[in-house]
C-alpha cells in the first residue's frame, strides 16, 4: 500500500513538473502576458514598469527558477489579473467544480447503470435498441451545443429551471454547496445534466458491455445452477462484477468531468475553476494557468487513489502494490 | 534425406482430410457487418458524407474561402432565399454572407481531415509506440508506459486546450495537438493487444522459426493487434471531430475564414436566440450525422471484430 | 436395482436456433441414473453432453430450447415447467459442477457468501444454520480449516481447492443428482486424483447419483458404474462400464477407445477414425457416423435406433460388434 | 556413449525475475523489505538426448515442462549453463550456427489455435520461413509448400485458406508442415496433442511416428499425460518444480519407478484398463513456483519424507544403468 | 427593490486601485466616488469636490465636498484624497495601475477641505485624470491590501452603492447607501453576476434570471426588439474602431505582390491608402454586421466629444474610385495582403475584418484574414520579433477614456516615442512632425476652446493622411425587463445607478 502510494506521487510528480515547464514555457512562446494588462492610457515606460514588477523582464529560465523554489514552498505563483495566490484562486473555486462534476457523476451512474443492464440482459429488445441508440446520440452531442439546447428549451421555452449561474448555497463544513438549497439545486440541474450525459452514455455502453459479457461467464450460470433468484443473481453476482470496470473507467473519466466543466461552466457561467481556466487561457495569466494544472494533477492523485481504494474493496483479487496498479 | 523428395511417397494417409467449407474473411466479415440494419445504413450514410466532403470543391455551389465571391450584403440570408445574383441559397447564409449549403460541405472536409489526419497520424504514432513497448518489455516499456499513464491521466480537452493556446490556430496546429491528446489511447491499445498477441504460440513459432523481430512485429504482432485499433481509431476519429468542434467553440482551433463544422456551430450559437437558427442548426447535424454514423460503424465493428463476441 | 431411475431423459431434443441455421446440439438422447450410481457420459467435443447436462436443469440459454422430449427427475416431469419451479428444483434436487474451477465461482464473493445463499434460495435457514451447513458441507469435501476458508474469496484457492468448494456447493442441499460437466479436466493429475476420490466416497456414502461428463474414456473407466457414449448429439451406446470399454457395440466406441493410447501396445500405431465429426448445421441424413464407419452400408442412411442388447446395453447401429459377427474384426483398428 | 547427443542441456537454469521499480527501492531503503519476485521455472537441469530418440518430458502444470522445451528450441536463452548443438556450445558459436542450430530445432505448440497467426494464410505460414533463410528461392515456394502439406495429410489447394477454415487436428498438421519446413532434425513438441480430442489426437500421434521413421527426427516430447508418453516415448524425464527427478527409460520407468514423486504420478494416472478403482491421491497441493519449499521440493507431499528431505537437495544420481533419480532414499536409508 | 444586472466581463478585484480595467471601474464607480464623476457622456461633475479651477500655470486647486461619509462611517477629508493618491499608483501586484493618472503630480493639503495638485508644466487634462481614480479612506482603505478589498474588509467607499459580497466568478452583491450625498439609490440591493457568453447573458434576461443585461451581442437584437417584454436602450461609446496601416517598412511582412513576390509596401502611398479607406463600405458592415449598430466614422470621436473636427466625415464608399487610386498609384492589379484583427475584443471584431477583407479582394486587393485571440494579437501587433509592429494592416479600436481627442491622437498618431509617452499606440508608426507640433501645443493648452480647436486640426491633418482609416464608432446596447431602462454611457460602463424604472 504504501509502495502503491509512493509509486502514484512519483508518476505524479512528475507530471507536474513536465507540465509546469511545458506550460511555462509554451506561454512564454505565445506573447507577452503584459500587452493583456495594459491599460490604453499607459505609455511605454509605465509598460515596462509593470512587465518589471510582474518580473516578467527577466529571462524566462529565471523566472521558471524562481517559480520552482516558491513553489517547493508551497506557492504557486500570484495571478497576473487577480493580484491574488493563484492557488487560492483556485481552491476558492473548486467546491462549484466538484460539486457540478460530483453531481455529474452521480446522474452517470444514477442513469446510465439501470439502463445499462437492461440492455444487456435483453439485447434485442426494441427499448434496448433505443438505449444504445440514444447513447451513441449521448456522446457523440458537442456538450456546448447541448448545453445551449438545455438553456433554451428549459429556462428560455419552459422556464422551469434557471439558465446560468450557481444560486444559493450554504456552508457545509465550510464549503460552500449549493446541493442543499432548492435554489442551488435548481441551478445544479442543467449543468450538472450537461456535463452528465457523455459519461451516462459511457456508463450505459459499460454497463451493457460488462453485462453481456458477465451473463455468458461459468459464475452466473453457477449461480443460477444453486437456484439463486434472478433478482440475487443479476443484484449481486452480476452487479458486483460490472461495478469494477465502471468504477475504475469513472475514476478516470473524473477527470475528464473536471476538463470538460469547462465547457459546461463557460456556458452556464457556472463559477467553477474551468471557466477560470479559460480565461486565464484568454488572458495568458500563466500563474493560474500553471497552479490549476498542478492542482488538477493533485486532484487526480487523490482520486485515483481513492478509485484503486474502491477498486480493491470491490474486487479482491486486486491487492494495492501490486505491479502496474 | 531430403524432405521435399519424399512428399510425393508419404506413406501416412491416402486421401487427405477435407476441411470444412472455406468463406473468405473478407466476406464473412461484411457479411457479420451487415447483420445490423443500422450500423449499414450508418456506413451508408458516412460513405456518403465522406464523398461529399471530399467533391465539396466540385460540387458545391459557391467556394465559400473566397472572399471574392462571399459577400456580407449577403450575411443572414433565411434558407431558400435568392441572394441578388439570383442564386437561391437552400440552407440560409451564415453571418459573414458565406452560403451555407456550401460552408457545411467544406466545413465537413475540413472535420472529416482534421479528424482523420490527427486519428492516423495518432494512429501510427501510438501504434510504433505501443508495438515497440509491448515488444521490447523491460524497462524501455516501463518508461514507454509511464509516458503514456502520464498522458493519458490527462483529459484531451485540456491538452488539446492548453496545446492549442500555445501553437495557435490553424489546421495544421490543431492535428498537432489532437494527435498529441490521443496518441497515447492508440498506444494503450497497440500495447494491450500486442502483449496479448505477444504470449500467442505463433510469435514463439516465429521466433524458433528464427525470423527477424522487425518481421515478427510488422508482419505476424501488428496485422493481429489491428482489429481493437481499428475500433477506437473509428472511435477516435468522431472524438477528434467532436472534439475540434468543442475547442473551435472555446476561440482555439481553426482560422474563422476557413470555418470547420465545429467553427460554423460555435459562430452559429451566438444567433440561436435570435431565431437564426439555420447557421447553427444546419452544420450541428451535418456534424451530429457525421459523428453518430462515424460511431454507429465503430460500434458495429467492435461487435464484429470482437472475436469474444463472435459466435 | 431400484423401481423408479433416478433421472429418466427420453429422446431428448435441445436445438440451437442460430443465424446460420439449426445446430441440433442434442436430437434424441436418451438416458437414465440410478440411486448411487454414477453414468458416465463422454464423446467427443462438440458432441452435446454439457448442453444435455444444461437441458436437465434448464439451463439452456437463448438461442438454444428445449423442443421435445422428457426428463423425469424421480418421475416429475421437468421439460415445459415454469422457470419459478425450475429455480427450485436447481441446486436443491439437482446440482452441477462445471468444467473450469477459476470460473465458476464468483471472484468477487467471498465463498461463505456464495454457500449460503445457495442454502437460503431453497429455504427458509438461518444465516447461522446455514454457515453451519456450509462448514459442514467443506469438511465432506476433505477442505482443510474450513472456517478459515468461509472467509476466504476464491481467489485464494487453488484450483483443485476451488473445485472442491464447487463439488461442497453442489453438496449443500443434498440433491438427489449431480451433472459434473468434465469437473477434473482442467486439473493436475495428482489433483484429479484428489476430487475422484472425494466423489467416489460421497457416492459411497450418500447414495447421491451422478452425471460424470468427461470426454476421457480413462477417468470414468475408473469412476463410472455405467457409460453413455454421444455422438453428433446422440446416445450411440450405453451399458455397463466394462462391457462398453471391453466390448464395444458401435464402430464409433470401439474407435474412441482404440485411438487411447495405453501400455498394451506402445509404440505401435493408434487406431484413428477417419474423418471428423460432422457439423451439426449439416447432419446427414441416418446414421451421422456413416461416412467416417469402416462397416457403413446403404441401410445407414436411414438412423438406426436406440437398440436394446441384453438386459443392460444399447446401441444405435444397424452393424454391431456383436458376438457373432465379432470374430470378423477384432483387432479394434480400422482403415489398416 | 561414445556417440555425442544431438543436444545436450548442461546445468540449465531459467529464472523469470521481476524486478523492483524506483518506488519498491526508495521504500527500501527507508527500511521495508520488498523484494524482487524470482521463479525457477528450470532449476539446474542437465540432458542429453541422442540422434533419432524420443525423449518424453512429465510433470504437472507450472514444473517448467514449456520453459525448459523453450530454452531447448532457442526461444529463451538459458539464465544459466550451457546448451550444447552436436557438441558445440550454441551461446558462443558464430551467428551463421547459432541460426542453424536454431532452424534445426523446431517447436510444435499445444493450442492449435493460437500457434498459428490467423492472419496469415497457410501458404504463408508454412513458406515465410524458407523463403526468408533462403531454403528456396520465391517461384519454388509453392511447390515446396504443397510438398510440405502432402506430408503432413493436407490436401495442398488448402493452400490459400486461413487457419479458422481448419479443424483442430488440421491446424495441428499445418503447425507440423510449418516447422518441417525449415527441415529441423529436433522437434519439441510442447503438450502437442493435449488440446485435441482422442480420436484426432490419435491422428497426430501416427503421424508424429510417422515422421521419425521416414525423417529420423529427434523429439522431446512435453506431455502431462502419461499415457502418450508412454506410448511414444523411449525415455522419460519427469519433472517437480523446475528440478528433474527421475530419468529412465520408458519400459522401466512404468515397471518400477523410483522416484515418490513419479510413483505417485504412476498410480493417479487413470487407465482405461483399470475399472471401478478405489482411488488414493497424494495429500497437499502443487506449491507455488514462487515459494518452493526448501530441500526436496517434493517433502510436502511426500509420504516417505524425513529430516534430511527438509533440508537439503537431492542430487539427481544415477542408480542404475541409464537410470536417474534425485531422491536422498537411494542414499542407503 | 432589488436589481440583478448581467454582465460580460468580471471585476477581478474590488480594490479600484488594483487594475485599471474596464470592469473593475465600472464596480468602483458604483462604489466610490472620485473628486470628478464623469457623467454617462463623460463630462465630468462634481464628486468629492465640488469645484477645481488651476490657480496658476501649474497648480490646480481642489475645493472638497463637506460632510461626505464613508460607508464605514468614516468622515472624508483632504486625509483620504492625499493618501489615495499615494496609495493608487503603488498597488503591490498590480498588472496596470493608476500611476498614469498620478505621475508628475504632487499633492498638498492645504485644509481639511482644500487640496492643491501641482505639476512641472501646464497641464490642461488635470480632471479627466483625477476623475479616474476612486477615492478610498485614509482610516480603512489607503494602507489596506488588494486581500482586504476582496474580502470586503476594506472596501468601503463613499459611493451610491456599498459593497456586500464577492463570491468570484459568481457574482458581486452591492446594497444601497441611503445616506450617500447624490442623488440617493434606487436599488436596496444589487447583484452583478458575470455571464461571459452572449447568447446565455441574453437567455438569462428573457428566463427572467437578471433584469439587465450589458453588451446584447448584435445579433439578438432584432429578436429582443421584437419583444414587449423587453427594454434596448443604445448608445454611441467613446471607442472607434479602425485600420492601423503600416506605413514605415519598405517591405511590409503581410504585403506581397500578386503571385507571392515581394513589393515595396504599397501603403506606403497615400493614395493606396485612401482606395483602401474608399473600398469599404461602412454602411454595409453597419447594416449586414453590425445589425445597425454602429456609426461610420470618419475621425477619432464620434461627434459630441471634446476636440472633434466638425470638417470631417466618414469616406464615401466608391469603389471605382478606389480603383482608380490603385492604377494611379501603379498597383492597377492591386496586391496580396493579409489583415489581422482580434476575434475576442471588440463587438463582433472577427466579422469585421473578413468584411473589410471581403471588400478590399473586390477592388483588387486580394485580402487573407487572420484573427487572433487578443492575448496573442496585441503583443504582436505591438511588437514582433524585432520589436517592431509585427502585421501590416490591423483592426484595432480606441475607447477615450479621458473622454477627448487628445486621448487618440497622443496615443494613435504622434510619433511613436518612448521617452515622450507619445505614440505609444501606433503601431503604423505615422509620423509627421508638423502633426506632432499641433498635438504637443494642445496638450499644453489650458484653455478649453483653444485646445478643442488645436486638437481638431490635428485630427484633420492625421486623417487628411489616411494615418489611420476609422471604420465605425461603437454603439452599445443594454437590455432590461419591461419596466426599467438602462441610460447608455460612452463610456460602456454598466452601472446600477444608470438603471432607471420607467
Ligand atoms: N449457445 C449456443 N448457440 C449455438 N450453438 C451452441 C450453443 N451452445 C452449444 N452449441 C452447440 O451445441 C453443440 C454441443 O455443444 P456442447 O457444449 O454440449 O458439447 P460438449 O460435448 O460439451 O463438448 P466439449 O467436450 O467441447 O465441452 C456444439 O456443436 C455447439 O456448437
Ligand atoms: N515469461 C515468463 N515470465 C515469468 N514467469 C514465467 C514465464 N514463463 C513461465 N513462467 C513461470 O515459470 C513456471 C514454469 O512455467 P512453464 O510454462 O514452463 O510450466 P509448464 O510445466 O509448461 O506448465 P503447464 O503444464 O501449465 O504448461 C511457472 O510458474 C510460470 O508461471
Ligand atoms: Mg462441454
Ligand atoms: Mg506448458
Amino acid at each position: 500500500m504504501s509502495v502503491f502510494i509512493l509509486r502514484r506521487l512519483m508518476q505524479s510528480a512528475l507530471v507536474m513538473v513536465a507540465m509546469a515547464v511545458i506550460v511555462f514555457f509554451g506561454i512564454h512562446l505565445i506573447g507577452d502576458p503584459v500587452w493583456m494588462f495594459v491599460s490604453p492610457d499607459m505609455d511605454q515606460q509605465d509598460i515596462e514598469e509593470v512587465t518589471r514588477a510582474l518580473g516578467l523582464d527577466r529571462p524566462i529560465w529565471e523566472q521558471f527558477g524562481y517559480f520552482v523554489l516558491s513553489a517547493l514552498q508551497g506557492d504557486l505563483g500570484t495571478s497576473f489579473i487577480f493580484g491574488e495566490p493563484a492557488l487560492g484562486l483556485i481552491i476558492e473555486r473548486m467546491p462549484a467544480t466538484l460539486e457540478l462534476a460530483f453531481t455529474a457523476l452521480l446522474m452517470a451512474v444514477a442513469f446510465g447503470i439501470p439502463l445499462g443492464l437492461y440492455a444487456g440482459l435483453y439485447p434485442d429488445s426494441a427499448v434496448s435498441k433505443a438505449i444504445m441508440a440514444g447513447s451513441i446520440l449521448g456522446f457523440s452531442l458537442p456538450t456546448f451545443w447541448v448545453g445551449i439546447m438545455l438553456i433554451m428549451v428549459f429556462a428560455v421555452i419552459l422556464g422551469w429551471l434557471p439558465s446560468t449561474g450557481r444560486g444559493d448555497t450554504v456552508d457545509l463544513f465550510g464549503v460552500p454547496v449549493s446541493f442543499l438549497t432548492l435554489d442551488g439545486l435548481k441551478h445544479l440541474l442543467l449543468p450538472a445534466f450537461n456535463l452528465a450525459l457523455l459519461k451516462i452514455s459511457l456508463v450505459i455502453r459499460l454497463t451493457r458491455a460488462g453485462t453481456r459479457e458477465a451473463i455468458h461467464q461459468d459464475y452466473i450460470k453457477f449461480a443460477r445452477a444453486k437456484g439463486l433468484s434472478t433478482r440475487r443473481i443479476i443484484g449481486v453476482h452480476l452487479l458486483k462484477n460490472i461495478l469494477i470496470p465502471v468504477v475504475t473507467v469513472l475514476g478516470l473519466e473524473f477527470g475528464s468531468l473536471i476538463a470538460f466543466s469547462v465547457v459546461t461552466e463557460t456556458v452556464f457561467a457556472w463559477p467553477g475553476m474551468g471557466k477560470l481556466l479559460i480565461e486565464a487561457i484568454q488572458q495568458l495569466d500563466r500563474p493560474i494557468i500553471v497552479a490549476y494544472l498542478i492542482m488538477i494533477v493533485f486532484l487526480f492523485v487523490v482520486i485515483n487513489l481513492i478509485v484503486d481504494i474502491l477498486y480493491s474493496i470491490l474486487d479482491p483479487r486486486v491487492r494495492l502494490g501490486d505491479r502496474g496498479a | 534425406m531430403a524432405v521435399t523428395d519424399a512428399g510425393k511417397t508419404s506413406p501416412i494417409e491416402a486421401a487427405p482430410l477435407p476441411a470444412p467449407p472455406a468463406e473468405a474473411p473478407l466476406k464473412r466479415f461484411l457479411s457479420d457487418f451487415a447483420d445490423s440494419r443500422l450500423a449499414l445504413g450508418a456506413a451508408l450514410l458516412l460513405a456518403a458524407i465522406m464523398i461529399v466532403a471530399f467533391l465539396a470543391p466540385v460540387i458545391a455551389p459557391q467556394d465559400p474561402y473566397d472572399l471574392a465571391t462571399v459577400s456580407v450584403l449577403d450575411a443572414r440570408l433565411p434558407p431558400g432565399t435568392e441572394n441578388f445574383a439570383g442564386y437561391t441559397h437552400w440552407l440560409g447564409t451564415d453571418g459573414a454572407g458565406r452560403d451555407l449549403l456550401s460552408a457545411i460541405l467544406y466545413g465537413l472536409r475540413i472535420s472529416i481531415s482534421v479528424g482523420l489526419a490527427s486519428g492516423v497520424i495518432a494512429l501510427f504514432v501510438g501504434m510504433a509506440v505501443g508495438l515497440v513497448a509491448a515488444y521490447v518489455g523491460g524497462r524501455t516499456e516501463g518508461l514507454i508506459m509511464r509516458v503514456v499513464d502520464l498522458q493519458l491521466s490527462f483529459p484531451a480537452v485540456l491538452v488539446a486546450l492548453i496545446l492549442l493556446a500555445i501553437l495557435g490556430k490553424g489546421i495544421d496546429k490543431i492535428v498537432i495537438a489532437l494527435v498529441v491528446a490521443q496518441w497515447a489511447y492508440y498506444a494503450r491499445t497497440v500495447r494491450a493487444s500486442a502483449l496479448v498477441e505477444r504470449r500467442r504460440e505463433y510469435v514463439e513459432a516465429a521466433q524458433s522459426l528464427g525470423l527477424s523481430h522487425a518481421r515478427i512485429i510488422f508482419r505476424h504482432i501488428l496485422p493481429n493487434c489491428l482489429a481493437p485499433l481499428i475500433v477506437v481509431g473509428t472511435v477516435q476519429t468522431a472524438h477528434a471531430i467532436a472534439l475540434e468542434a468543442t475547442l473551435s467553440f472555446l476561440g482555439v482551433g481553426l482560422p474563422q475564414t476557413e470555418p470547420s463544422l465545429g467553427l460554423l456551430i460555435a459562430n452559429g450559437f451566438e444567433y440561436m436566440i435570435s431565431g437564426k437558427y439555420w447557421i447553427s442548426v444546419f452544420p450541428g447535424l451535418a456534424l451530429l450525422l457525421t459523428i453518430v454514423s462515424i460511431n454507429m460503424v465503430g460500434d458495429q465493428l467492435r461487435d464484429v471484430l470482437n472475436p469474444r463476441l463472435q459466435k | 436395482m431400484n423401481d423408479a431411475p433416478t433421472l429418466q431423459v427420453t429422446d431428448l431434443k435441445t436445438h440451437f436456433f442460430t443465424k446460420a441455421g439449426v445446430a441440433k446440439a442434442v436430437d434424441g438422447v436418451t438416458l437414465s441414473v440410478n440411486r448411487g450410481e454414477v453414468l458416465g457420459l463422454v464423446g467427443e467435443s462438440g458432441s452435446g453432453k454439457t448442453v444435455t447436462g444444461f437441458s436437465i436443469l434448464g439451463l439452456v440459454d437463448q438461442p438454444g430450447r428445449i423442443v421435445s422430449g422428457s426428463i423425469r427427475l424421480n418421475g416429475e416431469e421437468l421439460v415445459g415447467k415454469p422457470e419459478a419451479d425450475l429455480r427450485k428444483i436447481r441446486g436443491r434436487k439437482v446440482a452441477m459442477i462445471f468444467q473450469d474451477p477459476m470460473m465458476t465461482l464468483n471472484p468477487v464473493l467471498r465463498v461463505d457468501t456464495q454457500m449460503i445463499e445457495a442454502i437460503r434460495a431453497h429455504g427458509d435457514v438461518s444465516e447461522e444454520a446455514a454457515r453451519e451447513r456450509s462448514r459442514e458441507a467443506l469438511v465432506r469435501v476433505g477442505i482443510p480449516s474450513p472456517d478459515e476458508r468461509l472467509q476466504s474469496y476464491p481467489h485464494q484457492f487453488s484450483g483443485g481447492m476451488r473445485q472442491r468448494v464447487a463439488i461442497a456447493i453442489a453438496l449443500l442441499n443434498e440433491p438427489d443428482l449431480i451433472v459434473a460437466d468434465e469437473p477434473t479436466t482442467a486439473l493436475d493429475v495428482t489433483i484429479q486424483a484428489q476430487i475422484l476420490y472425494e466423489v467416489q466416497k460421497l457416492c459411497a456414502e450418500t447414495g447421491l447419483a451422478m452425471i460424470w461428463i468427461t470426454h476421457d474414456l480413462a477417468v470414468v473407466g475408473g469412476l463410472a458404474d455405467r457409460l453413455a457414449v454421444m455422438y453428433a448429439g446422440r446416445v450411440v451406446e450405453e451399458g455397463p462400464v466394462d462391457q462398453v470399454l471391453d466390448a464395444p457395440l458401435h464402430p464409433y466406441t470401439r474407435g474412441l477407445i482404440g485411438s487411447v493410447p495405453s501400455h498394451n501396445r506402445r509404440g505401435a500405431r493408434l487406431s484413428q477414425i477417419p474423418g471428423m465429426t460432422p457439423s451439426l448445421l449439416h447432419l446427414p441424413e441416418g446414421c451421422s457416423f456413416a461416412a467416417r464407419c469402416p462397416r457403413a452400408d446403404d441401410a445407414c442412411r436411414v438412423m438406426p435406433p436406440l437398440e436394446g442388447f441384453g438386459p443392460s446395453r444399447a446401441a444405435r447401429c444397424h452393424h454391431p460388434f456383436t458376438a457373432e459377427n465379432d470374430g470378423q474384426e477384432i483387432d479394434l483398428t480400422f482403415n489398416e | 556413449m561414445s556417440e555425442t547427443p544431438i543436444l545436450t542441456l548442461e546445468n540449465v537454469s531459467k529464472r523469470f525475475i521481476r524486478r523492483l521499480d524506483a518506488a519498491e527501492k526508495l521504500v527500501n531503503v527507508f527500511g521495508a523489505d520488498r523484494r524482487e519476485q524470482v521463479v525457477h521455472a528450470v532449476d539446474d537441469v542437465s540432458i542429453a538426448v541422442k540422434q533419432g530418440e524420443v525423449v518424453g518430458l512429465v510433470g504437472e502444470s507450472g514444473c517448467g515442462k514449456s520453459t525448459l522445451g523453450r530454452v531447448v528450441a532457442g526461444i529463451h536463452a538459458p539464465s544459466e549453463g550451457r546448451l550444447l548443438w552436436r557438441g558445440q556450445d550454441v551461446e558462443s558459436a558464430s551467428a551463421e550456427l547459432q541460426r542453424d542450430a536454431r532452424l534445426k530445432v523446431q517447436m510444435i505448440f499445444q493450442d492449435p489455435m493460437s500457434s498459428l497467426n490467423p492472419r496469415m494464410r497457410v501458404r504463408d505460414i508454412v513458406g515465410e520461413a524458407p523463403r526468408v533463410h533462403g531454403l528456396v528461392s520465391g517461384a519454388g515456394v509453392k511447390d515446396y509448400v504443397d510438398d510440405m502439406l502432402l506430408r503432413v495429410g493436407l490436401d495442398p489447394s488448402f493452400r490459400d485458406r486461413y487457419p479458422h477454415q481448419f479443424s483442430g487436428g488440421q491446424r495441428q498438421r499445418v503447425g507440423i508442415a510449418r516447422a518441417l519446413a525449415v527441415k529441423p532434425e529436433f522437434l519439441v513438441c510442447d503438450e502437442s496433442v493435449a488440446a485435441l480430442d482422442v480420436s484426432i489426437q490419435a491422428q497426430v500421434l501416427n503421424l508424429f511416428m510417422d515422421l521419425r521413421t521416414d525423417l529420423g527426427l529427434t523429439y522431446l516430447f512435453i506431455s502431462h499425460d502419461l499415457g502418450v508418453v508412454e506410448h511414444l516415448s523411449d525415455r522419460v524425464v519427469i519433472m517437480y518444480l523446475g528440478r528433474v527427478v527421475e530419468t529412465a527409460p520408458t519400459d522401466e520407468l512404468f515397471r518400477e519407478a523410483n522416484h515418490p514423486y513419479t510413483k505417485a504420478l504412476l498410480a493417479e494416472v487413470p487407465r482405461i484398463d483399470t475399472r471401478k478403482r478405489k482411488f488414493q491421491p497424494v495429500k497437499g497441493e502443487i506449491p507455488s513456483p514462487l515459494d518452493p519449499p526448501p530441500g526436496c521440493h517434493f517433502h510436502p507431499r511426500c509420504p516417505f519424507a524425513f529430516e534430511r528431505c527438509k533440508r537439503e537437495a537431492p542430487a539427481l544420481k544415477e542408480i542404475a544403468p541409464g537410470r536417474h533419480s534425485a531422491c536422498h532414499l537411494n542414499d542407503g536409508g | 427593490e432589488d436589481l440583478t444586472i448581467a454582465v460580460g466581463a468580471e471585476a477581478t478585484s474590488i480594490d479600484p486601485h488594483f487594475h485599471n480595467l474596464g470592469p473593475n471601474n465600472q464596480l468602483g464607480f458604483q462604489i466610490f466616488d472620485r473628486l470628478a464623476n464623469p457623467d454617462e457622456r463623460q463630462n465630468f461633475e462634481p464628486g468629492l469636490a465640488v469645484s477645481w479651477a488651476p490657480i496658476d500655470d501649474t497648480t490646480w486647486e481642489f475645493k472638497l465636498r463637506e460632510g461626505v461619509k464613508f460607508h464605514d462611517g468614516s468622515d472624508f477629508n483632504a486625509d483620504d484624497v492625499i493618501c489615495t493618491f499615494e496609495r493608487a499608483p503603488n498597488v503591490p501586484n498590480s498588472p496596470a495601475g493608476f500611476s498614469t493618472y498620478t505621475k508628475g503630480k504632487t499633492f498638498v493639503k492645504v485644509d481639511d477641505y482644500t487640496v492643491h495638485v501641482k505639476t512641472d508644466a501646464p497641464y490642461p487634462l488635470m480632471v479627466n485624470d483625477l476623475g479616474n481614480v476612486a477615492i478610498v479612506s485614509n482610516e480603512t482603505g489607503c494602507d489596506a491590501s488588494t486581500e482586504d478589498y476582496n474580502s470586503g474588509k476594506a472596501a468601503a467607499g463613499t459611493g451610491p452603492y456599498k459593497f456586500v459580497e464577492y463570491v468570484p466568478g459568481d457574482r458581486i452583491v452591492l446594497a444601497a447607501n441611503h445616506d450617500y450625498w447624490g442623488e440617493k439609490p434606487t436599488w436596496e440591493t444589487v447583484t452583478i453576476k458575470p455571464i461571459k457568453s452572449g447568447p446565455s447573458r441574453v437567455a438569462a434576461l428573457l428566463a427572467g434570471d437578471v433584469d439587465v443585461i450589458a453588451s446584447v451581442p448584435t445579433t439578438d437584437i432584432e429578436t429582443l426588439k421584437g419583444r414587449d417584454d423587453v427594454t434596448l436602450s443604445q448608445g454611441v461609446s467613446n471607442r472607434v474602431i479602425y485600420l492601423h496601416i503600416d506605413q514605415f517598412r519598405e517591405a511590409s511582412p503581410f504585403v506581397k505582390a500578386n503571385g507571392g513576390g515581394d513589393i515595396k509596401n504599397p501603403l506606403m502611398d497615400k493614395r493606396v491608402r485612401e482606395a483602401i479607406s474608399k473600398a469599404i463600405s461602412r454602411e454595409l458592415i453597419r447594416d449586414r454586421v453590425m445589425e445597425g449598430l454602429s456609426i461610420p466614422a470618419g475621425q477619432l470621436l464620434p461627434e459630441g466629444f471634446f476636440g472633434v473636427s466638425e470638417n470631417l466625415k466618414p469616406d464615401a464608399y466608391d469603389a471605382d474610385a478606389a480603383k482608380a487610386l490603385l492604377a494611379e498609384a501603379g498597383v492597377p492589379d492591386g496586391f496580396e495582403l493579409t489583415i489581422h484583427g482580434p476575434n475576442d475584443r471588440y463587438v463582433n471584431d472577427a466579422k469585421i475584418v473578413e468584411a473589410i477583407a471581403q471588400m478590399l479582394t473586390r477592388v483588387g486587393i486580394k485580402t487573407q484574414v487572420e484573427t487572433l485571440p487578443r492575448s496573442v494579437y496585441f503583443s504582436r501587433a505591438s511588437s514582433g520579433a524585432d520589436g517592431l509592429p509585427e502585421f501590416s494592416l490591423i483592426l484595432v479600436g480606441w475607447g477615450a477614456g479621458s473622454g477627448e481627442a487628445s486621448s487618440p491622437l497622443r496615443a494613435l498618431i504622434a510619433t511613436n516615442d518612448k521617452d515622450k509617452g507619445m505614440g505609444t499606440a501606433n503601431r503604423g508608426r505615422y509620423s509627421n512632425p508638423e502633426v506632432d507640433k499641433v498635438i504637443e501645443e494642445a496638450l499644453a493648452e489650458v484653455d478649453d476652446e483653444k485646445r478643442a480647436g488645436l486638437l481638431a486640426k490635428a485630427t484633420e491633418m492625421a486623417i487628411g493622411d489616411y494615418a489611420i482609416i476609422p471604420v465605425h464608432y461603437q454603439v452599445n446596447t443594454w437590455a432590461s425587463r419591461k419596466g426599467l431602462k438602462y441610460i447608455p454611457r460612452t463610456d460602456e460602463y454598466t452601472v446600477a445607478y444608470g438603471v432607471v424604472k420607467e
